[in-house]
């Protein structure tokens, strides 16, 4: 009796201006009634030519734009191009500003897994808890303001060390944050890990295999959550990380709940590691002498640091001038995007939205 | 392995001729030949010695003389890195496509073509997709290049 | 109170002026219309306005607070903002269909309160099949939906109207089935007797001491008919941009707004008449009694927004045919041998 | 505009029609700044502020703001974040879809007039003014959230001295 019905597939564009593209990302689903079929990320939507417009600044005013190369963890763009430059001259950062640094990039990550995972309950519906983790992000924004007088761009870590001493109330209101964080992170787990309809969503949704992980070079989080126990700040250590024990959290599944689950115990081991940081935080000043014309050796070098998204890299190409002859700036997302295709034959457009934002994908740092 | 024995391995191993260049970073230096791209990208990968299975980055440069294009695999196995370049000759820049070893190469590449203009043999889909459809401009990342909407930054 | 000294009053002045026979009848009825339609809007403002409220209170922020003491008016200045915005149909939008489309869902949202028992006498009209009556109404929102995903011209609307189709269907027989327990026990679908059957010991003889799983089977049903989370799939603004109302502004997303509200109130308003009796409790008037149970089954479905993630497609099915359904049977049988056993 | 664009004409001829219009028209212009619904376009680093001002310690809500996802229902578009030459005609077409009357408040830097990507970038567009009629510019690079409460509260002031028949009817046809 079935003669065949003739269904059309239904080619529909998750456009530029969608609630649920972190930023301005156009997907073109083929659906099949409600499964997507195929998938082509159209990006360059907020393509402002960052590498072009390095090659013709000073190293010092090249740091205020890798800020906005990566907005949401501005800390780490400052710090990977400052160590990209550092390694190119011989300069000795202070004991001080190499703790500093550590301490505020852990408050930027800590920030940055509390807006994905409050991002990820929008995109899924349950819309308190992207209001409870952004209490929680207020604070840390709160110390960021204290020392650097921004909330998102900070311009804080300069080359050679960090630009201001911390305030000294920075610190007990630091340690006050960091009390009531857990029983906090706590809470997010009572509302969102054990939720039955959360765990239906995202259990066995985006299964990434360790070889996809190697292959498309996934990094971070996402990578951890498959099983591929790699961390950047212990496997190819930089700074001071080397002082401080910390777990890094492997999760086998490879499935966005892990990936989720990932990010939460992220959070608490930051959290020991800035304490940690206060403890043993040095005196001494907190910048090395640089003149205001710097001049780094000619050379190139590819310099990383472990991103809350994942693995963000700076290839820097100098030739001993005042400006850089070459800035590649690589960010986590990019890879992340490119395998989502791969990912998300034949699942629904409800599990593309939670794909999406449980691999933490933001666009600045795919379209620079 | 130390990066002194990471050298030493691989140019007692591969066949093709390398050029490894000293440099105080920490992770050994080489330029490739243009034909042995390919064969050194797979030695590279499928080595079990090595197994740099992971490609950190990989970027075309414009050093105003010559077209280059760096790649910087590492190995999520052993964590070890390397940092290899491939040197384009200057009137037809081309190379081949590495993106079946790697497939995080897809991207970078169809960048690489879209903003500098080589040519790169095999890739599987090269489109535009970071500038505007409409783009007819040249390709905006090589030195010199100026812009119809670039405003230059005043001279003080 | 009863409603009916109100007509008489009504009728002796319309005698004066000399109309009576069917014309008297009509404007009577048109006056309880206006009535029953007026206190209906002023509950849906309160709600609109009440939703905000328990939202933002339990996201620890403060909700609208600017027009009126604690932004009481913000409904009043929503809906007199919404009638001055342009009211655009798309180019290529179907236009009768998308011009009818509000207009259904509007009338059978409030077309559910001619049997809705809101006192002891304050009813409309008591239909002997009023449960039944109830049921085939609410399903029209259902066609509404439908027609505004087609008739905007819009895929992600169609996929909203399509999403909403198959969740209506697959609810409504869990609704029913839940529903059918306490006819039985009643023995009679009209509403008044439905609550009267519940006024034993001393008014709290209510169905739901006797079938909690039925209140339960109800409930989660109630939550899917009315689009609420965790099933407001039709109109879910992170996948489908806004569902269905994407191509409506102005006065016709007005009604879609309050037609939602009204919804959620109808089916809460038969959840306190089947499950909770009705007006039925002690001291209080009877009018408040009922008021009182509904807004707490609002209140009830208010949380449940604010705090479950959104159920996918095939979940939302799979949850209604291979749970509810079996659970809705249980329910039946477990009524039919105590109802006979204990001969309630 | 909706019912209520005809009743000007109906009141004109009314003895004291005037005075009926202006304190009507205060009265409508009054509902229109207590309840803005923001259309939510964000598209760089502002886009953050803006999730953050709609956080509870700032609150949009406070305004009567709610977030639209369909630019029919909103009538005040945020650009929040970096417009770019690829970007820009969509940013139009979004504005031609909003229903009238609408407002544009344009957010942060890069939107009032390119930003720190002024100089020497090739696919930024300088500045919003150039596609669509902007309301209310906040500077910032972000802006604080206090200053973009501070800028949906401008637009409620210059909301309150348009006219009636401003809004007689869409100018353009793309709809």
């Amino acid at each position: 009796m079935t003669q065949d019905l003739h269904t059309e597939k239904m080619v529909i564009n998750m456009g530029p201006h969608h609630p649920s593209t972190h930023g301005v990302c156009r997907l073109i689903l083929t659906l099949d009634g409600e499964n997507v079929v195929e998938c082509e990320p159209v990006i360059g939507y907020l393509h402002r030519s960052i590498e072009k417009i390095c090659e013709n600044r000073t190293y010092a005013q090249c740091i205020p734009l890798m800020d906005r190369f990566e907005y949401v963890t501005s800390m780490s763009c400052n710090w990977v191009f400052a160590l990209a430059t550092e390694k190119l001259t011989d300069l000795e950062i202070p004991e001080r500003a190499e703790y500093l640094r550590v301490i505020m990039t852990e408050l930027n990550r800590i920030a940055s897994h509390l807006l994905c995972i409050g991002v990820t309950g929008l995109d899924l519906g349950a819309l308190t808890p992207f209001l409870y983790t952004f209490r929680e992000r207020e604070l840390i924004l709160d110390l960021f303001e204290m020392t650097c007088g921004q909330r998102l761009t900070y311009n804080y870590i300069r080359i050679g060390g960090v630009s201001q001493d911390i305030p000294d109330e920075f610190i007990p209101k630091c340690r006050e944050f960091l009390d009531i964080f857990d029983e906090k992170v706590d809470d997010y787990e009572k509302v969102l890990t054990e939720n039955p309809i959360w765990m239906a969503r995202n259990k066995g949704i985006g299964v990434i295999s360790k070889q996809q992980v190697y292959d498309f070079a996934i990094s971070g989080p996402s990578a951890r959550a498959s099983g591929v126990d790699f961390d950047i700040r212990r496997d190819d250590p930089y700074s001071v990380y080397d002082r401080f024990d910390y777990t890094i959290p492997v999760f086998e599944g490879g499935d966005s709940y892990d990936r989720y689950r990932a990010r939460v115990q992220e959070m608490r081991e930051s959290a020991k590691i800035i304490g940690q940081a206060l403890d043993q935080l040095p005196g001494g000043d907190i910048r090395a002498k640089v003149r205001a014309m710097f001049k780094p050796k000619a050379g190139e070098v590819y310099s990383r640091i472990e991103n809350s998204r994942g693995e963000m890299g700076i290839y820097l190409l100098s030739d001993g001038g005042k400006k850089p002859v070459r800035v590649r700036a690589r960010g986590a997302s990019y890879n992340h995007l490119l395998i989502i295709p791969e990912i998300i034959k034949g699942l629904k457009i409800a599990d593309l939205v939670a794909i999406f934002a449980s691999l933490d994908v933001i666009l600045p740092e795919i379209d620079r | 392995m130390n990066p002194a024995e990471l050298t030493a391995y691989i140019t007692s191993n591969f066949s093709g001729q390398l050029e490894t260049v000293e440099n105080d970073q920490a992770e050994p230096y080489f330029i490739v030949p243009l034909s042995d791209l390919v064969p050194f990208s797979k030695f590279i990968h499928d080595d079990p010695q090595l197994e740099l299975n992971y490609l950190m980055n990989m970027a075309g440069v414009d050093t105003g003389e010559q077209f280059e294009v760096v790649l910087n695999p590492c190995s999520l196995v052993n964590m070890q890195r390397l940092f290899f370049k491939v040197v384009l000759d200057r009137g037809d820049p081309k190379f081949d496509t590495v993106s079946n070893l790697w497939a995080a190469a897809n991207w970078y590449e169809r960048e690489i073509w879209e903003l500098y203009g080589f040519e790169i043999t095999g890739h599987p889909n090269l489109k535009r997709f970071l500038l505007p459809d409409d783009w007819d401009d040249g390709f905006p990342l090589r030195k010199g290049w100026v812009g119809k909407n670039v405003i230059p930054l005043p001279e003080k | 109170m009863e409603l009916y000294p109100i007509f008489g009053w009504l009728d002796g002045l319309l005698e004066k002026v000399g109309i009576t026979g069917p014309t008297a009848d009509l404007i009577t009825l048109v006056a309880l219309a206006a009535m029953v339609f007026g206190l209906l809007s002023l509950i849906a403002l309160f709600l609109v306005w009440w939703e905000r409220k328990i939202s933002a209170h339990i996201q620890q922020r403060f909700g609208p607070m600017m027009a009126g003491w604690h932004g009481v008016l913000q409904t009043v200045a929503d809906a007199v903002k919404l009638i001055q915005k342009e009211d655009i149909v798309p180019t290529l939008a179907d236009r009768k269909v998308f011009f009818w489309a509000p207009v259904i869902c509007f009338v059978s949202a409030f077309a559910a309160y001619i049997v809705i028992p809101f006192g002891e006498g304050l009813i409309v009209s008591d239909l002997n099949i009023g449960i039944l009556y109830i049921i085939a109404i609410t399903t029209f929102t259902v066609i509404s939906l439908l027609m505004a995903g087609w008739g905007s011209n819009n895929k992600y609307a169609l996929i909203g109207g399509m999403r909403s189709a198959a969740q209506a269907v697959s609810y409504e027989i869990p609704l029913v089935l839940s529903i059918l327990g306490v006819v039985m026990v009643a023995g009679s679908m009209s509403m008044v007797d439905i609550v009267e059957s519940q006024s034993g010991w001393g008014g709290f003889r209510w169905n739901i001491f006797f079938q909690p799983l039925g209140f339960v089977i109800y409930l989660i049903a109630a939550t899917a008919e009315a689009n609420r989370t965790p099933f407001d799939l039709p109109e879910a603004e992170q996948e489908l941009v806004a569902g269905f109302n994407i191509e409506y502004s102005g006065m016709k997303f007005a009604m879609f707004f309050l037609a939602e509200f009204v919804n959620m109130f109808t089916v809460s308003a038969i959840a306190t008449t089947v499950f909770l009796g009705g007006w039925n409790g002690p001291f209080l008037p009877s009018w408040i009694w009922f008021l009182g149970k509904t807004l707490a089954i609002v209140f009830l479905l208010m949380v449940f927004r604010w705090s479950f993630p959104r159920l996918r497609v095939d979940q939302l099915m799979e949850f209604a045919w291979k749970v509810l359904l079996p659970l809705a049977f249980l329910n039946i049988l477990y009524v039919g041998v105590f109802a006979k056993w204990l001969n309630w | 505009m909706g019912i209520i664009s005809k009743l000007p004409v109906f009141t004109e001829n009314l003895p004291g029609g005037g005075l009926v219009t202006t304190s009507l028209n205060q009265i409508l212009t009054m509902t229109q700044a207590k309840s803005l619904w923001y259309l939510l376009f964000g598209t760089a680093c502002c886009a953050i502020e803006l999730m953050a001002t709609g956080a509870s310690r700032y609150d949009f809500d406070r305004l009567g703001m709610i977030f639209r996802a369909s630019p029919r229902q909103s009538d005040l578009m945020i650009v929040a974040g970096t417009v770019t030459y690829k970007m820009a005609p969509i940013v139009k077409r979004l504005y031609d879809q909003m229903a009238e009357p609408r407002y544009v408040l344009a957010m942060g830097g890069c939107a009032i007039g390119g930003g720190p990507f002024y100089y020497d970038s090739y696919s930024v567009l300088r500045g919003i003014d150039k596609i669509i009629p902007v309301d209310v510019y906040v500077p910032g690079c972000p802006p604080r959230p206090e200053a973009l409460l501070q800028g949906c509260l401008e637009v409620g002031k210059k909301l309150r001295t348009q006219k009636l028949e401003d809004w007689s009817g869409p100018k353009n046809e793309s709809r």
